[in-house]
């Protein structure tokens, strides 16, 4: 089919336009999109385009932060208020890419992509649509990647982190500084008293969509953070995990230096 | 398939060009405008040989839907200069032969321009962040590193020999 | 990245009072580069410029049922769907312009195709986005077949035939061997007078040229019933000769503009874009681009095939290598395009940069159903330097030595006799061992660093050896009379019109000081080779009219 | 967790031009009346800098400074036959028909000069600087563009020459492969150190020294961005490219630049060179071509270099984390070897 372009000024009237046709797909910063456009191979006849893009405002209300779609991975990089996420933001592309790629698109990205989302998961965000309906827990969301096309994404919130080094990021790449990540990984270990509680680990490239490493982050749970816990919740963390083969790695290597790379994101001395 | 009018500035002249459906910026910048100083290396994102800067940031143009554009204002290497007076950076990639096919080059220098444009005094780190998107197979980078640290620095301070 | 001229080295041999050379001048093309206005291919406008893509298979190997083109003749801004029978000559090899080989190409595939990739259909439309949506409507009726992947696996009796043309899955060499030799004395008496045998199997991998332009031409009808073509070729004239030849066409009427090229190490010389896009133009009566994208220059475009080498160096205690015995695969994939040369530039190297008194290599040039390969960057030398300097290290550990005193020690020296049989001179290895140790703080022993390249070689070494064993290994039945192929004409070399051999060329640059310009000479006296059968005359070949070199047929003979 | 240092060797030879001959590449050489030449082509600059080279071996054997000199290439109209830019052939053949064209182009700038002083031409010289005078007597002088002016206007001679280079064709024995390859060869040695981590097997390479003979730097820095870029390359080769990553299994292939790997400008590391010059016999002022030999020996040495550190022989390329790490685990942790 010849490919259409449909440019709306209001995003509700886009998202009408959505629902109407599983052919179509909202662009954001088109970094994914725009690949498919220029081969013609797209699995899809109908691009649709928000004039002035999606939002860019990034609101806080004291407990939760929202990031609007349209906020760019170069504007989450150069915001104090998102700072904790620069780490994820940075190694998104180079600095044209990140001048373009959006939040909104990040959920969608496939692997071997999709830092920022991979991030987002360890933090326990959730998806906002467009209109109606409740936000959607991100884990679902992944879930439902595929399947659900049909709303447009207008943000995502997550819970302010109260102690942003609770929060680190990893993405291991071949080529520096920019590169297709092997995986990339995402701890939130929030501590209280001394003990790790609450404890989120994401890791990509290790199904279609970043998941949760759930061994990892049982091993740490109610532990104190030191080499030996890193240790271990390494050693658990390929638990239900199915790394990908690809022209980057083999699923035997990602399987092997995954642990490698959360124990030494664990360790006290990381980033230091 | 109607054709689309946008308009643009493009390196501050106003361009009033017809895009076709799904047509991306690079093609309209080639043949529809007929600058063209950026380059298609990939199609796909991944090479920056088509990198313009749009509203002050650097794009792929290869992967900006051309409709995307409207009203906003464009520059490429085709305005770089100063009428005859070449911009420093175009000084110092001669200076340093930091080109050789000349393919990557207009877009090595505008993504060069993009990052002094907001940071005048970047660092090496900064200066390998800032070309990581743009490939370049014939240089091993080294001496487009060092032209960009060049004029950073006003001068060859900075620079290593090459 | 310092740079330091070592003056010291050859001062003797060099004037360099010169006015211009030696001089760091600035690149005559640099200004266009940092303006963005060095016209590359790309960068000339036609109006009413027309878009050619191909449909490709999506199989390693399959025989084609049927194509039909009905829907994708339909589709709007189509302007012209090409098959294999628009194609006027529609069988090539690369290197038949040196008389090289045997076309085993088509520009277009019509019965088989023997890669993932190979061009089934060309659709040549208003847009290129048009001409996908179109390729997308072609229907293909494919009969998927075995494939073969492996060097080894394919020459085996019984493997799937990727390439019509050499039956056998082997480039078939002098008409007579389905390998290249180099038979350099007595390797195996030599292995066991050795003190240390060591052996290695290595691997090179198929690597992209990567040039950041890609592969393509743009062809246009010009005044004077001609075609003008703007091409990103390395090979002006091997890209003309080609299209030519496979277009039925006199050269005088193809217009080739080139020269500025985004880069190319090797993978621009394939000549597959430029007939296409005349083609079109001819079909069409307009302006045609042809190029690949960037997943095509990666996949459907030519790598530098994979190589691999099995060493075998039998050395004595302290550190002479007596023997090195090599066994090469040359993964062609599907087609021959340029690997059976790179082959003969590859035994033309061995054994390296050494005086080896004892050398043997059988060297395969191997159909797989892969991309064909084609030139890279080193084209025939990447590979075995790999396996050669990666081996020189495991025999410097056998033997208990250093890496580089081991080089220096059995380092090629002025007036050596090399394995294919001319003498050695200007080498300068040994002195570049000594002061890439000196850079790097790499200790050597002072015998190491007092050694040249300019002592120690010659007499007794400039010696061939006393006995040479020979062998009919590999011997194509038939392959006199053309029966290992099954090409359905045979051309014999057309000796009558060879050229008369040109003069000496001229002594290079007035330099007083450097000797009388010369390449090695044979020794004498030579190998006698058996003396083939002076072959028949033939009639004037089927070829296009393109041929510059109409029978330097060495290569094919003998 | 520990990461190794190691240091590996290599050394090469790399044969100048199409293997066997029979590889012309002809130049035509022209003067304006005012004495600036145009040098015409069929050669293709790819950005290893035919243009620039050509036109300074012009400039040279004319006699004039270069800036009164260009090169164009490559219209087949006009560019006379050139077998192409490829086997490092661009420098020797080409460079060898431009000198050939120059002379001629010379022969006749310096019998015009020799008419309008009324001295013999063969007593004549250039001074690179636009001036032709007599040998010993620098006040018997004429301009090049005075010289070619009267060539044109008054004598009727035509300040051009034709050059071809041609190294014909040489037979290979089927028996014992007896050939003449190439009449000259390129040289290298170099030595890279690397940093392997030995529990993911990724590799660093850390420093380069080298060192390149290559006839003549007939322009350095032209040498220079082939020696840097070459070595970039073969860096590349080494650990990260491959068009087949599950060599020979066909699948996942690359198709973009995030999947086809290659070094990016983090990865570079300092490269210090040192160029050495023994002039081939028949090269254009002694000049090999360094074009390709240049990416050849950091292969091997790359792989040198990780056995050392590491004790892990990769010998298949590329040396991916992947092998390397298969390596360690197979002997059962690094082995380095001894330092050097």
């Amino acid at each position: 089919m010849p490919l259409r372009v449909e440019t709306f000024d209001r995003i509700e009237d886009a998202a009408r336009a959505l629902q109407g046709n599983r052919n179509a797909r909202v662009i954001g910063g088109g970094t994914l999109l725009m690949r498919g456009v220029n081969t013609g191979i797209h699995g899809f006849d109908t691009v649709i385009v928000v004039r002035g893009g999606q939002s860019r405002e990034v609101h806080s209300d004291g407990t939760r932060l929202e990031i609007g779609a349209g906020v760019t991975m170069a504007a989450i990089a150069a915001s104090p208020e998102l700072a904790f996420l620069a780490p994820a933001a940075r190694v998104v592309g180079g600095p044209a890419v990140r001048a373009a790629a959006t939040v909104g698109g990040n959920l969608f990205a496939r692997p071997p992509f999709g830092e920022l989302t991979t991030a987002l998961l360890a933090l326990g965000a959730q998806v906002h649509y467009v209109g109606h309906g409740s936000p959607q827990p991100i884990e679902d969301f992944l879930r439902e990647r595929g399947r659900d096309r049909t709303r447009i994404v207008r943000a995502v919130s997550l819970p302010r982190i109260g102690d942003p080094s609770a929060f680190r990021f990893f993405k291991v790449t071949r080529v520096a500084p920019k590169g297709a990540a092997i995986l990339s990984i995402a701890a939130h270990m929030p501590v209280q008293g001394g003990r790790v509680s609450g404890a989120r680990i994401a890791v990509s490239n290790m199904g279609p969509t970043p998941l949760r490493a759930i061994g990892a982050e049982r091993a740490l749970e109610g532990q104190p953070l030191n080499d030996d816990t890193a240790q271990r919740a390494a050693a658990a963390m390929m638990e239900g995990l199915s790394p990908l083969t690809d022209e980057l790695a083999s699923e035997w290597y990602r399987r092997e230096v995954a642990p490698v790379h959360l124990r030494r994101l664990l360790q006290p001395g990381y980033g230091r | 398939m109607a054709k689309k009018p946008i308009q643009f500035r493009l390196n501050g002249d106003e361009k009033a060009v017809f895009s076709a459906e799904g047509e991306n910026l690079l093609d309209v910048l080639r043949r529809g405008v007929g600058d063209l100083t950026p380059k298609y290396g990939c199609g796909q994102g991944t090479c920056g040989a088509c990198t313009v800067i749009i509203d002050g940031e650097p794009r792929l143009s290869c992967i900006t839907l051309a409709e995307t554009v409207e009203g906003k204002a464009i520059s490429t290497v085709a305005g770089l200069a100063d009428g005859a007076r070449l911009h420093p950076l175009q000084d110092a990639f001669m200076r340093h032969f930091a080109a050789q096919c000349g393919y990557c080059t207009p877009g090595m220098l505008m993504a060069a321009k993009a990052l002094l444009d907001r940071n005048p005094r970047p660092s090496r780190d900064d200066v390998v962040d800032a070309i990581s998107g743009n490939l370049c197979r014939c240089t091993g980078y080294e001496a487009i590193i060092n032209a960009i640290l060049d004029v950073a620095a006003g001068g060859s301070q900075n620079a290593r020999r090459v | 990245m310092p740079v330091e001229m070592r003056k010291e080295f050859f001062a003797d041999e060099r004037d360099d009072n010169l006015n211009e050379i030696g001089k760091p001048t600035q690149r005559q093309d640099i200004l266009g580069h940092v303006t963005g206005r060095s016209p590359f291919y790309d960068d000339h406008l036609f109006e009413g410029l027309l878009h050619i893509r191909c449909v490709r298979s999506p199989h390693h190997h399959a025989r084609i049922r049927s194509i039909d083109v009905s829907q994708a003749e339909r589709m709007p801004g189509v302007k012209r769907v090409i098959l294999a029978r628009d194609v006027p000559h529609n069988l090539n090899t690369l290197l038949s312009l040196l008389d090289f080989g045997l076309d085993d190409e088509p520009l277009i595939s019509e019965k088989k195709v023997s890669y993932k990739g190979e061009p089934v259909c060309a659709i040549v439309a208003e847009s290129e986005r048009a001409a996908r949506e179109a390729c997308a409507k072609v229907r293909v009726d494919w009969e998927p077949l075995p494939a073969v992947f492996d060097v080894e696996e394919a020459i085996k009796p019984g493997a799937p035939t990727v390439n019509e043309t050499y039956p056998a899955n082997l480039f078939v060499y002098h008409d007579r061997y389905d390998h290249q030799k180099l038979r350099y004395g007595d390797v195996e008496a030599a292995f066991a007078r050795a003190d240390h045998v060591v052996e290695g199997r290595y691997q090179m991998s198929p690597i992209e040229q990567a040039p950041m332009e890609t592969c393509g031409a743009i062809a246009a009808p010009e005044t004077n019933d001609r075609f003008v073509c703007y091409t990103s070729t390395q090979a002006l004239f091997f890209s003309l000769g080609t299209a030519a030849k496979l277009l039925d066409v006199s050269s005088a009427r193809l217009h080739f503009i080139g020269g500025t090229v985004g880069g190319g190490f090797g993978g621009k010389v394939d000549s597959l874009h430029e007939p296409m896009a005349i083609l079109g133009a001819m079909l069409t009566g307009r302006p045609c681009k042809y190029m690949f994208d960037r997943e095509e220059e990666m996949q459907v475009g030519a790598p530098r095939g994979a190589e691999r080498w099995y060493l075998k160096d039998g050395v004595t205690r302290d550190g002479r290598i007596v023997a090195r015995k090599f066994t090469g695969y040359f993964d062609s994939g599907a087609y021959t395009r340029l690997s059976s040369y790179a082959i003969i530039k590859a035994v033309g190297h061995l054994p390296g940069p050494y005086t080896i008194p004892n050398v043997y290599a059988d060297v395969y040039c191997v159909f797989t159903n892969r991309t064909p390969a084609t030139a890279m960057r080193g084209f025939g030398i990447t590979g075995v330097d790999f396996a050669i300097e990666t081996h020189m290290d495991k025999v410097a550990e056998a033997v208990g030595m250093d890496p580089i005193e081991l080089r220096i020690l059995n380092a090629y020296r002025d007036g050596d006799m090399k394995a294919h049989r001319r003498l050695a001179k200007n080498t300068a290895l040994v002195e570049c061992c000594q002061v890439a140790a000196e850079k790097a703080r790499w200790q050597i022993s002072p015998a190491a660093r007092q050694a040249s390249s300019l002592t120690g070689g010659g007499g007794e070494r400039a010696q061939l050896p006393p006995h040479t064993v020979t062998d009919q290994k590999g011997l194509v039945p038939g392959g006199r009379t053309g029966g290992y192929a099954r090409a359905a004409k045979r051309k014999e070399p057309d000796f009558a019109a060879r050229p008369a051999q040109p003069a000496a060329p001229m002594p290079a640059a007035p330099a007083p000081q450097r000797p009388a310009a010369s390449w090695e000479a044979p020794p004498s006296p030579p190998v006698p080779p058996p003396a083939p059968p002076a072959p028949p005359a033939s009639p004037a070949s089927s070829r296009g009219p393109a041929r510059f070199s109409s029978s330097i047929s060495g290569l094919r003979r003998r | 967790m520990a990461r190794h240092r190691g240091k590996g060797f290599a050394c090469i030879n790399y044969p100048i031009g199409m293997n066997l001959g029979g590889d012309p590449s002809q130049a035509l050489v022209h003067s304006n009346p005012d004495g600036k030449f145009m040098v015409a082509l069929s050669s293709i600059d790819l950005g290893q800098g035919m243009k620039s080279v050509t036109r300074q071996i012009a400039a040279e054997t004319l006699g004039v400074p270069v800036a009164d000199v260009y090169v164009d290439t490559a219209d087949s109209d006009t560019g006379p036959h050139c077998m192409g830019s490829f086997a490092s052939r661009g420098t020797h053949r080409v460079g060898n028909a431009v000198i050939q064209a120059a002379q001629e182009a010379r022969a006749v700038m310096l019998e015009a000069a020799a008419e309008e002083l009324e001295v013999n031409a063969a007593d004549l010289v250039t001074d690179g600087k636009g001036n032709i005078h007599v040998k010993g007597a620098p006040s018997r002088t004429i301009t090049v563009a005075a010289a070619c002016g009267a060539a044109q206007f008054k004598q009727g001679r035509t300040v051009s020459g034709r050059g071809i280079f041609l190294i014909p064709l040489s037979d290979v024995d089927p028996e014992t492969g007896e050939m003449t390859p190439v009449s000259c060869f390129a040289h290298a040695a170099l030595v890279v150190e690397v940093e392997v981590d030995d529990e993911t097997g990724d590799v660093a390479v850390v420093e380069i020294n080298s060192a390149y003979e290559v006839g003549r730097a007939l322009n350095p820095r032209l040498v220079e961005q082939q020696l840097v870029g070459g070595a970039w390359m073969g860096m590349s080769h080494a650990l990260w490219e491959t068009t087949e990553p599950y060599y020979p299994d066909r699948s996942h292939g690359p198709v973009d630049f995030n999947t086809y790997l290659m070094p990016g400008p983090g990865n570079i590391a300092p490269h210090n060179i040192a160029i050495l010059e023994r002039p081939a016999p028949d090269g254009p002022y002694g000049g090999k071509g360094p074009g390709e030999m240049c990416a050849n020996p950091v292969l091997p040495a790359v792989a040198n270099a990780v056995y050392n550190a590491v004790g892990v022989r990769v010998d298949e390329l590329p040396i991916t984390p992947e092998k390397v790490l298969r390596g360690i685990r197979a002997q059962g942790g690094a082995r380095p070897q001894a330092r050097r």
